[in-house]
C-alpha cells in the first residue's frame, strides 16, 4: 500500500499524461477526420459536414458511435485469431511510439536518452499490423494491399531515418527534449540548417503514413481498400485510427527535429516576444468567429453548442494570456513555458497535418513502380548524400573554422545539386522504362 | 529497469488494453452477428474468386524486404555516430574528422553496393 | 520488487513464445511469437539497462528481420506445408540430445555459478548514458570490426539479391 | 474450408518463383469500372499478362424493345444507353429516322440541336474528366468538373424540364422552342468557360506525377486504332483525324469552324489531352451558333404517325464517346423492323485487351478511365 | 535484485528451445527462426555479463551479433527461395543434393 503511494507519488504526472493520451487520442483522431473532411470540401468548392452540431462539430462522436455498433463481420475464409489481432497491432505500436514526445516543456511520459529511435522503432511495428491483416483476410486485394504496403513502408523508413540521422547529427542527442533544446540554443530551427533533410523526411513520412499520393495500399480506384477491404465496423475504425495516429506521430517528429518543437518562433530574440501574445490572439480570432456565427445556425441548440464551443476557446485564450499578464516570479507566470510550448506544438503539428492534406487534395496518385523508383533511386541515394553532407559542413564548421553561414548553405546546394543529377538520372531512366507494351 | 521506462510500460499496457476492451465491451452493445453466405466471403468485386489466395506473389517484394534490412542495419549504426557526432556529454564527442572519415568509409562501402543494385537492376520495380 | 516482476514477466513471455514458436503447425503464428519472443527479449534488455540495444533489437529484429521472414512467408504457399508432417523421423533423437545438452549446461551453470565471478552488478549508471556508451566503445575500440561488419552487409546484400534473383 | 489439393500439384508447371499467375476479378462491383464492367485480369505480380472483359449486367435488350415500339416510342429508349450524354443519342436516333423518312430537320432546329449537342459532349467530357482523375487519385477536379456540369444540366432542365435523360429532340424537329434567355444562359456558361478549362489543366497536364501516370500508358498506334474500329477521341489521340461531324457533316456543324484536335502517341495522356482540347472546340461552335439562330419553324414536315417506307438507313452522329451509329430496317409499318446501335464505348473497349498487356494494376484504372466507357451503352 | 545466473538460465532456456527447433522441424524457415532464438539467447548472456562488470562492450557485441543475424537472415532467406522455386518444396529434409 505504501509503496504504492510511493509509486504514485513519483509518477502522477506521467501517469496523467499517459491517461490523457489513451483517452484523447481517439477523439483527436475523429477531429482530424473531421478537419481534413472540411479541408477537403473547403478546396473543392464545398462545404462538408453540416447535420451534425453547427458546422458538423459534433460529426466525429456520431462516427464513432456508428462505427462502435456496427455488426462485426470476420469473413469465413479469414484466419480468425490473426485477423482479430492485426488491428490492436497496428494502433497499440502507433500509440505506444506517442510516449517519448515532449508536448511541451511540462507534457511529456518519459523523457529517454534513445527517445527519438524510440518513436521510430515503435512506430514501425505497426507494419506488422498491416501485413496480418491484409493477409488473415484471405482476399486477393488485401494480400496485394499489405504488400504494397510493406514494401512501400519499409522502402521508406530508410529514407526517413537517414533524413532523421542528418538532423540528429546537429542535434547531438536522441532525447526529445534536449533535441528541443539545442535548437533553442543554436537559436535556428533544423530545417534551416538541414532543409534536404527536412523535404525528404516530409515526403517519406507521407508515404509511412499511407497517405496520398502515396496511398496506394489503400489506393480505393485500384485494389478498394487494400488491406482494410475485409474489415468493417469498430475493426476497421481501429486502422483508421491507427493511420491518424501515426500521421501526428509524424508530424511530431518533424515538428520535434526540424521546427523546434515547443519553441515559438524567435524564441531567443527578444524584439520578438510580442509573439507571445499570439496565441491568445488567435484563438480570440477564432472565438470572435464562433460567435459570429453562432445566431446564423438553424436550430436553437446549434446556436448554443456553437456559442458554448467560442466560450471555451476564449477561456483557452485567457488561459494562455494569463502567465503573461501575471506578475514576474508568481506561480501563474512560472506556467507560460508549459503552456504556451503545448499550444507552439500542437500548432506545428497542425500545420505539419494540414500540409498533409493539402497535398492530398492537390495531387494524383503514384502508380506502385514508380513509388519505388522515387524511394530507392532518388530519397535514399539523397539522404545518404545529406548524412554526407551535413557532416562536411559541420567538420568545416567545427575543425576548419568556417562560419555557419558559409559551411550550411555551400553544402546544402551541393546537395540539391546531386538531388538535380538523381533526378535527371530517373527522368532518363523512366524514359526508357516508359512504354512497355507488348509482353511477350 | 531503468526508471523512466516505468510509466512506458504502463503507458503501453493502457495502450494495449484500450482498443482490446473498447472490442470486447462493446460487443454487448452490438447487434448479434448474423452475416451469413455471401457477406462473409471475401470481397471479390461480387463474383466468386477464382484460383488461391495465398497464392505467391512476386519476388520483388522480397528483394525490397531484404535491401531494406540491410539498409536498416546501416542506418542503424549511423544513429550512435550522428549522436556522439555533436554530443554535449563529455568526453563522448568523436574528433570530427576522424568520424566523419570512418562514417566515409562505411558510407563509401555502402554506395558501393547501392550502385551495384542499381546498375544490376534490383532497385527497378518493372 | 519491480524489477522482479519485470523479468520474471520478460522471461515467462520469451521462452513461452519461443516454444510457441518451434511447435506451431502455422508458420505465420510461428513468426508472431517469434516477435513476441523478441520483443520480450527486448524488454530483458531494457530491465538490463541496455537501453540502446533495446531499441536496436525492437527495429532490426522485430522491426526488420521480422518483415524479411513475413515477406519470405508470405511469398511461399502456405496450404501446402501446413499438411505435411511437421516433424523429422529422427525428431526424438534431436529432442532427447538437445534436452542433453540443455541438461548439461544447466548442470555446468548450477555447478559452477559459485566459482564463476557472479557477485554484485556494477551500479546502474555505468550503463548510461546508453546511445553514447556504446557509440563510443563501437567507434573507438571496435571501428574495424564496424567496418568490417559493412562489408559484411555489403556481402549479404549482393548474395541474397543474387540468390533470390537468379533466373532459372 | 480444408484444402484438399495434393501439395504441389497446382504448382507443378511453374518452375520460377512468382510466375504463379494471380486471376483477380476486377469488377463487376469495383469503385473505378466505372459502372458493372468485370474485368478478368491474369497477373503475374502486379503485371497484367492478360485480360478478359465481361459485360452484360447492365443488358436490357434495347435494341429488342426498338422492334415492338414505335418510332416515336422508342426515341426515349436511346437515352438510356449513354446516360452521360443523353442528347446526343436521341440526335443520333432523330436523324437516322429522318433519314429513313427522307424528311429534314428545318434549320433553327438543327442550330438548337448543334447548340445543345456540343452542351452535352462538353458535360460528358467533364464528367470523363472528373472521373478519370478520381480513378488516378486527384480527388479534387471531379468537384469543379461537375460545378461546370451542373450549368449545362441547369440549361438541359430550363430547356426540356430533365437533367439526364432528356429526350430534347423529337423526330423531324425540336418540341420545344428555345426559351428567352437560352442564348444569354449558353453564352453565360461559354464565355469564362476557358478559363475553366486551363484550370484543370493546371491542376492536371505539368502534373509530375499525372504526367508520369498516363505518359506512355494504354498506347494505340493509328494502325491499331483503325484496325480495332476505334472512333472519338481514341482516335483522334492516335493522329488520325476522324471526325464525323467534318467527314459527313450532319446536324448544323459544316455551318461553323471548329478543329480537329489529334494527338501523336495515342497514349492516355493524349487522349486526355484531345478531349480538353474537344472541349475548348466545343465551346467555340457553340459560341458562333448562339450568335445567328436563324428564325423559323422548329419542326418539320413529319406526319402525326411516322411509317418510313421499307428500306434501310444507316447514320452516324460523332457523339462524345466517339461514332454513334444507327442502323435501321424498316418494314414499312409503323414500328421499326430491326434496330441496330454501334455504341462506340462498346468498340473502343475491344482495344482494352491489347492496351493493358503488360503494364500494371494501377494502369487498368488508368485505361478504363481514358476509354471513357459508360455501361449502359456498352450493354444497351 | 536478480541474479546475474538467472539471465543465464533463461538464455539457456531458449538457447535449448532453439536448438530443439533446428533439430525436429523439417520446415526451413522455422529452422531459420529457431537459429534466430539461438543468436537471441545469446544476446541475454552478452548483456547479462556486460551489466555485471558495467561495461558496454558486451552491447556492442550484441549488436554486431544482430548485424550478423540480419545478414544471416537476407542470405538464408535468399537461399530457401531459391531452393524453393526448384524444388517446390520447404522441408528441410528434401534439401539432399549439393548441386541442383
Amino acid at each position: 500500500m505504501h509503496s504504492l503511494i510511493d509509486f504514485l507519488l513519483t509518477y502522477w504526472v506521467q501517469l496523467v499524461c499517459a491517461v490523457i493520451i489513451v483517452a484523447v487520442l481517439p477523439l483527436v483522431a475523429g477531429y482530424i477526420v473531421l478537419m481534413e473532411r472540411k479541408v477537403m470540401a473547403d478546396m473543392q468548392a464545398r462545404l462538408g459536414p453540416m447535420r451534425v452540431g453547427p458546422h458538423g462539430l459534433l460529426q466525429p462522436i456520431a462516427d464513432a458511435l456508428k462505427l462502435l455498433i456496427k455488426e462485426d463481420i470476420i469473413p469465413d475464409e479469414a484466419d480468425k485469431a490473426i485477423f482479430w489481432v492485426a488491428p490492436l497491432i497496428s494502433v497499440t505500436a502507433g500509440m505506444l511510439a506517442m510516449s517519448t514526445l515532449a508536448i511541451g516543456p511540462w507534457f511529456q511520459i518519459a523523457d529517454l536518452n534513445i527517445g527519438l529511435l524510440f518513436i521510430v522503432g515503435i512506430s514501425a511495428l505497426g507494419i506488422f499490423g498491416i501485413v496480418l491483416g491484409g493477409w488473415s483476410s484471405n482476399s486477393h486485394y488485401s494480400l496485394l494491399g499489405a504488400l504494397r504496403s510493406a514494401a512501400q513502408l519499409v522502402s521508406y523508413e530508410t529514407a526517413a531515418g537517414m533524413a532523421i540521422v542528418g538532423a540528429l547529427m546537429l542535434a547531438g542527442t536522441l532525447s526529445t527534449r534536449e533535441i528541443i533544446a539545442t535548437q533553442n540554443d543554436y537559436g535556428v530551427w533544423f530545417v534551416f540548417a538541414a532543409p534536404v533533410g527536412f523535404f525528404i523526411y516530409v515526403v517519406a513520412s507521407i508515404a509511412e503514413t499511407n497517405r496520398a499520393p502515396f496511398d496506394l495500399p489503400e489506393a480505393e480506384s485500384e485494389l478498394v481498400a487494400g488491406y482494410m477491404t475485409e474489415y468493417s465496423g469498430f475493426r476497421w475504425a481501429l486502422y483508421f485510427l491507427a493511420e491518424y495516429t501515426n500521421m501526428v506521430v509524424v508530424a511530431s517528429i518533424a515538428t520535434t527535429l526540424f521546427l523546434g518543437g515547443w519553441l515559438r518562433p524567435f524564441a531567443g530574440t527578444r524584439a520578438f516576444n510580442f509573439l507571445d501574445f499570439l496565441p491568445s490572439v488567435l484563438l480570440l480570432g477564432v472565438a470572435g468567429y464562433c460567435f459570429y456565427r453562432a445566431p446564423k445556425q438553424p436550430v436553437k441548440i446549434q446556436k448554443m453548442v456553437l456559442a458554448a464551443v467560442g466560450a471555451m476557446i476564449i477561456l483557452v485564450a485567457l488561459i494562455l494570456a494569463a502567465p503573461l499578464l501575471a506578475p514576474a516570479g508568481s506561480f501563474v507566470a512560472s506556467m507560460k513555458a508549459g503552456l504556451h510550448g503545448a499550444f507552439w506544438f500542437l500548432l506545428k503539428v497542425g500545420l505539419y497535418i494540414y500540409l498533409f492534406m493539402w497535398l492530398r487534395f492537390t495531387f494524383p496518385r503514384y502508380r506502385f513502380d514508380q513509388l519505388m523508383r522515387l524511394g530507392w533511386q532518388f530519397l535514399i541515394p539523397l539522404s545518404i548524400v545529406n548524412v554526407m553532407g551535413i557532416g562536411v559542413a559541420l567538420v568545416l564548421h567545427r575543425h576548419f573554422g568556417w562560419s555557419h553561414w558559409t559551411a550550411f548553405p555551400l553544402t546544402t546546394i551541393l546537395t540539391l545539386a546531386v538531388a538535380g543529377l538523381l533526378a535527371a538520372a530517373g527522368e532518363k531512366q523512366e524514359k526508357t522504362h516508359a512504354i512497355v507494351g507488348e509482353e511477350a | 529497469m531503468p526508471s523512466q521506462y516505468i510509466p512506458i510500460l504502463i503507458f503501453a499496457a493502457l495502450a494495449a488494453a484500450f482498443p482490446a476492451v473498447t472490442l470486447v465491451l462493446f460487443r454487448f452493445i452490438r447487434p448479434t452477428p448474423v452475416a451469413v453466405g455471401a457477406k462473409l466471403k471475401p470481397y471479390e468485386c461480387g463474383v466468386e474468386a477464382e484460383g488461391d489466395t495465398r497464392g505467391r506473389y512476386s519476388v520483388r517484394f522480397y528483394i525490397v524486404a531484404i535491401l531494406f534490412v540491410i539498409f536498416d542495419v546501416e542506418t542503424t549504426f549511423l544513429f550512435p555516430w550522428a549522436v556522439l557526432f555533436s554530443t554535449r556529454h563529455e568526453g563522448f564527442r568523436l574528433e570530427p574528422v576522424y568520424a566523419l572519415a570512418s562514417m566515409f568509409v562505411f558510407l563509401g562501402i555502402l554506395i558501393i553496393g547501392y550502385v551495384w543494385l542499381y546498375r544490376k537492376g534490383a532497385l527497378e520495380w518493372v | 520488487m519491480l524489477d522482479q516482476i519485470v523479468f520474471y514477466f520478460f522471461a515467462a513471455l520469451a521462452v513461452i513464445s519461443a516454444v510457441l514458436v518451434v511447435t506451431r503447425r502455422n508458420i505465420v503464428q510461428s513468426a508472431i511469437f517469434l516477435i513476441t519472443a523478441l520483443l520480450a527479449t527486448a524488454g530483458i534488455f531494457l530491465q538490463l539497462h541496455a537501453e540502446f540495444l533495446f531499441i536496436v533489437q525492437v527495429i532490426l529484429y522485430a522491426g526488420g528481420i521480422m518483415v524479411l521472414f513475413v515477406f519470405v512467408i508470405m511469398l511461399i504457399n502456405l496450404d501446402v506445408s501446413l499438411h505435411q508432417v511437421q516433424f523429422n523421423r529422427q525428431w526424438w533423437l534431436g529432442l532427447v540430445l538437445a534436452l542433453a545438452l540443455g541438461a548439461q549446461l544447466t548442470v555446468a551453470i548450477a555447478v559452477g555459478r559459485s566459482g564463476l565471478p557472479l557477485g554484485e552488478p556494477a551500479p546502474a549508471t555505468m550503463l548510461e548514458p546508453s546511445t553514447e556508451l556504446v557509440g563510443k566503445v563501437l567507434f573507438s575500440e571496435y571501428m574495424l570490426p564496424f567496418e568490417i561488419a559493412s562489408i559484411l552487409l555489403l556481402v549479404a546484400m549482393i548474395g541474397a539479391v543474387v540468390m533470390a534473383k537468379k533466373k532459372v | 474450408m480444408a484444402d484438399q489439393r495434393v501439395p504441389f500439384a497446382t504448382h507443378a508447371d511453374s518452375t520460377v518463383l512468382g510466375a504463379d499467375e494471380i486471376v483477380l476479378n476486377m469488377g463487376p462491383q469495383h469503385p473505378s469500372t466505372h459502372g458493372v464492367l468485370r474485368v478478368k485480369l491474369r497477373l503475374d505480380g502486379e503485371k497484367v499478362i492478360g485480360s478478359e472483359c465481361v459485360i452484360g449486367y447492365l443488358h436490357r435488350g434495347v435494341e429488342k424493345i426498338a422492334e415492338h415500339r414505335t418510332y416515336t416510342q422508342f426515341a426515349p429508349y436511346v437515352d438510356r444507353m449513354d446516360y452521360v450524354a443523353a442528347v446526343s443519342n436521341g440526335l443520333g436516333y432523330c436523324e437516322a429516322v429522318e433519314k429513313l423518312l427522307g424528311a429534314e430537320a428545318p434549320l433553327r432546329a438543327r442550330v438548337i440541336r448543334t447548340i445543345l449537342t456540343e452542351l452535352q459532349r462538353i458535360a460528358s467530357h467533364l464528367f470523363w474528366l472528373g472521373t478519370h482523375a478520381l480513378d488516378i487519385g486527384a480527388l479534387t477536379p471531379l468537384f469543379y468538373c461537375l460545378r461546370e456540369r451542373e450549368e449545362i444540366l441547369k440549361i438541359f432542365e430550363k430547356y426540356c424540364g430533365a437533367r439526364l435523360t432528356t429526350h430534347a429532340f423529337r423526330i423531324g424537329g425540336l418540341q420545344y422552342e428555345a426559351y428567352d434567355e437560352f442564348e444569354k444562359d449558353v453564352e453565360r456558361f461559354c464565355k469564362p468557360f476557358d478559363k475553366r478549362v486551363d484550370e484543370y489543366e493546371s491542376l492536371l497536364t505539368g502534373n509530375r506525377i499525372w504526367v508520369g501516370r498516363t505518359k506512355g500508358i494504354g498506347i494505340l498506334t493509328a494502325k491499331e486504332a483503325i484496325d480495332y474500329a476505334a472512333s472519338g477521341p481514341v482516335i483522334r489521340a492516335s493522329g488520325v483525324k476522324w471526325d464525323i461531324r467534318k467527314a459527313m457533316p450532319y446536324a448544323a456543324y459544316d455551318l461553323y469552324k471548329f478543329e480537329i484536335p489529334t494527338g501523336k502517341n495515342g497514349d492516355t495522356f493524349d487522349r486526355y489531352i484531345v478531349r480538353m482540347e474537344e472541349m475548348r472546340q466545343s465551346r467555340l461552335i457553340c459560341l458562333q451558333a448562339i450568335e445567328n439562330i436563324p428564325a423559323g419553324p422548329i419542326m418539320g414536315k413529319v406526319g402525326k404517325v411516322l411509317k418510313p417506307p421499307p428500306g434501310e438507313v444507316y447514320h452516324a452522329i460523332e457523339a462524345p464517346k466517339g461514332e454513334l451509329g444507327y442502323y435501321i430496317v424498316s418494314d414499312g409499318t409503323t414500328q421499326p423492323y430491326r434496330v441496330r446501335i454501334r455504341p462506340p464505348s462498346l468498340i473502343n473497349l475491344e482495344a482494352f485487351d491489347k492496351m493493358i498487356r503488360g503494364h500494371l494494376v494501377a494502369d487498368v484504372v488508368a485505361i478504363i478511365g481514358t476509354l471513357d466507357i459508360v455501361l449502359g451503352e456498352v450493354d444497351r | 535484485m536478480i541474479p546475474t545466473s538467472h539471465y543465464l538460465f533463461l538464455s539457456l532456456g531458449l538457447f535449448t528451445v532453439g536448438v530443439i527447433g533446428v533439430v525436429t522441424r523439417r520446415n526451413v524457415i522455422i529452422i531459420l527462426m529457431s537459429i534466430e532464438l539461438m543468436l537471441n539467447a545469446v544476446n541475454i548472456n552478452l548483456v547479462a555479463f556486460s551489466r555485471l562488470v558495467g561495461s558496454a562492450e558486451g552491447h556492442v557485441f550484441a549488436i554486431f551479433i544482430i548485424t550478423d543475424a540480419a545478414a544471416e537472415a537476407a542470405v538464408g532467406l535468399g537461399i530457401i527461395i531459391a531452393f524453393f522455386r526448384n524444388r517446390e518444396t520447404l522441408l528441410g529434409d528434401e534439401m539432399d543434393l549439393l548441386k541442383w
